[in-house]
């Protein structure tokens, strides 16, 4: 049985070569998921949200660290928990926020929510409500960038859920046999909505991939450093030519399964949730490291959260204000 | 209806009764599909189940929707009576080779020689700010499939009956549960009942108007019912229960009483269920019709987040209303 | 019709020619499917696409109609217009996934910022002795689902005009080529030139009944109306082409005109095609028709193997005549 | 890439065990498997066979091999190329050839045919002519076996193309996490219809199977009594309790991918068919060893090949002269 404990130690060395500025970046970026993510917790309690939303809050680091080792045109396709994605490459709070509440302002104009955020400006080919359900389009656009010869890459984050659709292995198969430029992501949160992995997942995850020709190896999810160091070296191979990549990031989430999966012991027990938040926090490992390595003081990091905060709540207020589509819309963009 | 209706039940607890006294008739019916033990599904329908019967019988899977139906099928052709669990009716799209290629045809295939009596329970239903991947009504898909059954009940009552038949049944069964009735409640009688497939029920009656509607547009028909009662104008409003096999002769008799019929379903209306049924009755009550039938399904359109766009989507109250009192000729 | 007629091709051609007009017109498309390449698939329709394209624009897959086509999808999303080939209609099950919940949807869901130009070539039909699981006609399925376009060509001269439109789209289009008719003949000019979906055609007019038909069923209608004729009966044959956009208008015009109406598609008849026409008709010419209209359609099972069983399944032009002949009240 | 050459040398020790009476009937039946075969073609020339059929040619020593070592109450699936599983595992040829002419008197009534072969007396579910269509299947008649507690085992028989069908990677990994009575048997003939498989198989074979932690091995699918030694050890562990297995069985189809692919060159070399057919032939193989252990000479064996003959053809002309179903069975058995 595979299990997200024994994983590699940090790539240590990892984040010395990055300019000051690009490792404040990122904890920008780390602290603004979060941030995010409360006030999408805080829009559900409020009832100002329509449905509910699952929260990337304790994965953070994955989302950043991948999406830093890209470029703005490099794709991605992501999940039903796909906010940190999102955000992480590049899309702007307001409109998601937007989105979110089902105004028009939002980036599919009210008619996606939460599980289908897409920008074709930041190469977001969108969320997916189907455990899965994006592996083929992923591959997709990579497909397209090598048949046009774009070096773009496309990555393609997943939970360890998917591991559990055939359409990854049919894929992947592809993937290897046309040597597409496609990085499949796995995000390790132990948990397919309310059953933990282990009892979903047989033998060891890595050897998935490694079967079908497909390098893979796993890195600490909570680490950023280790992870953008993992990724950058991925994708400089993956952008050369080499054909399709996995990369599992072992990781984990603090809240329910969605908003609305407040009770959930009878799945698994509050003392793990606090080990994680206490031990294994992604963004207290990055603040620890840069106060360590005097890049920067607690105050700076304090005034960067303070700065993240006030855009993240200009943006609720912003997606609050927002008007909701007329109704003319609903019968617009069923077909182009 | 029950003479003495004692106890009410909501929809889902309605279903749970029913599988938890299937399995403790018959020690073949087994519950395969995600999270359906102790979390007893996002929608807590099953919930207590595992602990009756134990993690052998109510089985959580992997997400591989295709792989458990495939494996529902082979144990169904072997000696078990498996009940297969789609979280949202719109996986099902990852099932229709197992379920069309595989469970419908077997028994034909092989002339007569293996059977498949197994059960898919998924959900329909749009309404629940889910978007277009988590709020679809699917079941005209498997309607149109010979060697399948298509069950869509619409009251706890309904639901109880036709799901102990629907697992006694010898042939694969899909048993459609709108999302939004999970918590409906209706009286269910503490005596076992079931309930035969193909058997139209009328819900109200009435002379001025038939509406068949199915699933949750039950209610919808009869809160319009309800709303044409005050001007005037007697609906009679008829369950089809199951849309395959389909009691066409309650439908059209119906019809033919009323001379005006309007078919409500929540599925797409291209090429959807209120097709077929408004063609069955435009057909047999072709002489005493005094108006087309008028159909009333989901819009065409993937259903959207935005509550006043998706509520835009579902066939209303005040829709169908409209169109009977249309038809009626009152203003 | 073209005005001069020049030459005759197969369907088979007529695709090919499309794909192959196309591909040199676009380098943007590209196909991608089972025994594409030097096969040219099983049926050989695109024969020597592969000699002229080369292996980077036709494609071999592994037997994966799920992975491909999600590829085709992310793909067509990317800047590539490509066309998938499932090889037996019934394998489009496999698909339905990326074809429904991700390639109908992402259009609407991302409020127009992506967009899905892809072309899924299908086959259809039945009388090929390949029993249940080869000879099936799924094209309901997909008319049933916004965002989808579905196009069922007829004769050479719709194959080739309408796989040109269908490769120009900018949204999902299902391509279903009846493969008992890739060897039959017929004009198709060798100037281009393109045929929009949604533009029902009249492919003999009359008076006295419409028969819509769709697919090879065409054939069968057309074959019907000259026994028809015979027996001094004048049917008009009205071709939809495409099921979604469905030209209403025409097929209602029709039905208003001569007052009757069959349908006749080779899909299952229960919630089939017939049944969404059949009740467009109905409702369209409902102050106009003699009689009922008539569905006609796969009968309600699945497709045996035994020649003169599947041949029951399969409307004949009999059926139809003899239906036609009742209708009209001769003897 | 996997190739089917590297295969490993033949278990020598086999068949040493076995009864000269079982090892005849072994040879009886892939002598049977042959002829069937050959018949089914000639049918097929002669016009008397309606559509089309996947000959078994060149591969008998795979479904002798596995099914010798079943019980008759054991499960198999099977292909569009069935006949020889079909056979093996004990349906009586009449039947059959009644089935592929679309006779009542066939296994299915005449509404079946040749890819749906099926006959619950001597266990087997049915051939498939979906790709992988069975995968689900057998291991539902696995769990089955396991939930009723009988000790039967399913074998999953499929062709590499199959490898190409997610559901595989699916039903595998729930054969593993439950522990499934379950047998794939890959029949790795080379060709996905007219695509070799290494344009169509990424990475190792064998690896796939084991990613999910199912003990997976390859055997020369040419050696009868390789298979069979091996098989027998397979399913006694599996019948054990022991959960699934894979086994690779690399051989070749003598003849097209289906009856009427008659010229192959534009996708196969003679000489590749010629070279299988001279130095690799299953029934030569052991033909020779038979001889060579002297346990029959070549007169007996002569004399069960024109025995078998005489029961092939017998049973062709039972098929040829029996009757059509009538018209009225074409709406029986859609429900039970
Ligand atoms: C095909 C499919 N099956 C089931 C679901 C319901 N569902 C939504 S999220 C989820 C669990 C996903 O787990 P994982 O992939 O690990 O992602 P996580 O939620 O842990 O990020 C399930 C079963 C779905 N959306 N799609
Ligand atoms: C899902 C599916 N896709 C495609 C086909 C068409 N088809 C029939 S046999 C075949 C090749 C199968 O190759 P393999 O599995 O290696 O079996 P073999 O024919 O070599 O025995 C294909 C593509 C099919 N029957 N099912
Ligand atoms: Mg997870
Ligand atoms: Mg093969």
């Amino acid at each position: 049985m595979t299990t997200a404990t024994n994983q590699p130690k940090s790539n240590s060395g990892a984040g010395s070569e990055l300019s000051t500025e690009r490792l404040l970046h990122m904890y920008k970026q780390m602290v603004s998921i979060r941030l995010f993510e409360e006030q999408v917790n805080d829009l559900y309690t409020r009832a100002l949200m329509p449905g509910l939303a699952h929260l990337y809050i304790g994965e953070e680091a994955v989302a950043v660290g991948i999406c830093e080792a890209l470029n703005r045109d490099d794709y991605i396709t992501s999940t039903h928990r796909g906010h940190g994605h999102c955000l992480a490459k590049g899309a702007a709070p307001d409109r998601m926020f937007a989105e979110l509440l089902g105004k028009e302002a939002g980036y599919c104009r009210g008619k996606g929510g939460s599980m289908h955020i897409a920008d074709p400006k930041s190469g977001n080919l969108g969320a997916n409500a189907i455990v899965g359900g994006s592996v083929g389009i992923a591959a997709g656009a990579a497909f397209s960038a090598k048949h046009l010869g774009t070096k773009q890459v496309a990555v393609c984050f997943f939970g360890e859920g998917a591991l559990g659709q055939g359409l990854l292995y049919e894929v992947m198969n592809l993937a290897r046999l046309w040597d597409l430029p496609v990085i499949y992501v796995c995000e390790n949160n132990m948990y397919n909505e309310y059953t933990h992995f282990s009892e979903t997942t047989a033998g060891e995850i890595l050897a998935r991939p490694a079967a079908f020709g497909i390098p893979a190896e796993s890195v600490d999810g909570q680490d950023v450093r280790a992870i953008y160091a993992t990724a950058k070296r991925i994708v400089d191979q993956v952008r050369s030519g080499k054909g399709p990549a996995f990369l599992l990031c072992n990781t984990y989430r603090y809240k329910g399964h969605h908003v609305g999966d407040v009770n959930r012991e009878y799945y698994r027990a509050k003392t793990e949730e606090q080990r994680w938040m206490a031990e294994r926090d992604p963004i207290k490992i990055f603040t620890d490291w840069i106060t360590g390595q005097k890049l920067a003081d607690q105050a700076k990091l304090d005034e960067i959260q303070s700065r993240a905060k006030v855009e993240i709540d200009a943006a609720a207020e912003f997606a609050i204000k927002a008007d909701y589509p007329g109704l003319d819309e609903v019968e617009e963009d069923i077909y182009a | 209806m029950p003479e003495v209706a004692v106890r009410e039940l909501t929809l889902g607890e309605a279903v749970r009764e029913a599988l938890a006294e299937e399995m403790r008739r018959d020690p073949r019916v087994c519950l395969i599909g995600e999270d359906v033990a102790e979390a007893g599904t996002p929608f807590k329908v099953l919930s207590g189940l595992v602990e009756e019967f134990g993690k052998s019988r109510v089985i959580d899977t992997p997400i591989s929707e295709a792989g458990f139906t495939g494996v529902a099928v082979g144990a169904a052709m072997t000696g078990l009576r498996p009940v297969v669990d789609i979280m949202f009716g719109d996986f099902v799209t990852l099932t229709m080779d197992q379920m069309v290629n595989q469970a419908a045809k077997v028994h034909y295939m092989s002339g007569g020689a293996w059977k498949v009596p197994m059960v898919m329970r998924a959900t329909l239903g749009a309404s629940r700010r889910s978007a277009a991947q988590h709020s679809q009504s699917l079941h005209a898909w498997f309607s149109h499939i010979p060697g399948l059954k298509v069950v869509l009940p619409s009251t706890p009552y309904d639901a109880k009956g036709l799901m102990k038949t629907a697992i006694r049944d010898e042939n694969p069964v899909i048993f459609f549960e709108d999302k939004m009735m999970f918590k409906f409640k209706g009286p269910v009688p503490t005596e076992e009942y079931t309930i035969p497939f193909g058997v139209a029920d009328i819900k109200r009656e009435g002379d001025d108007i038939t509406i068949v509607a199915t699933s949750s547009m039950v209610q919808v028909a009869l809160g319009a019912a309800n709303m044409l009662e005050e001007i005037g104008i007697s609906a009679e409003v008829v369950d089809p229960r199951t849309t395959w096999p389909l009691d066409e002769k309650t439908l059209i008799e119906s019809a033919k009483k009323t001379s005006r019929a309007i078919v409500v379903d929540e599925g797409y209306e291209r090429y959807g269920v209120t097709a077929e049924i408004a063609s069955v009755i435009a057909t047999g009550a072709f002489y005493d019709l005094d108006a087309p039938v008028k159909r009333i399904g989901a819009m065409h359109v993937p259903v959207p987040f935005s509550p006043h766009l998706e509520d835009a989507t579902i066939p209303s109250e005040q829709q169908v209303f409209e169109a009977a009192r249309a038809m009626c000729k009152r203003t």
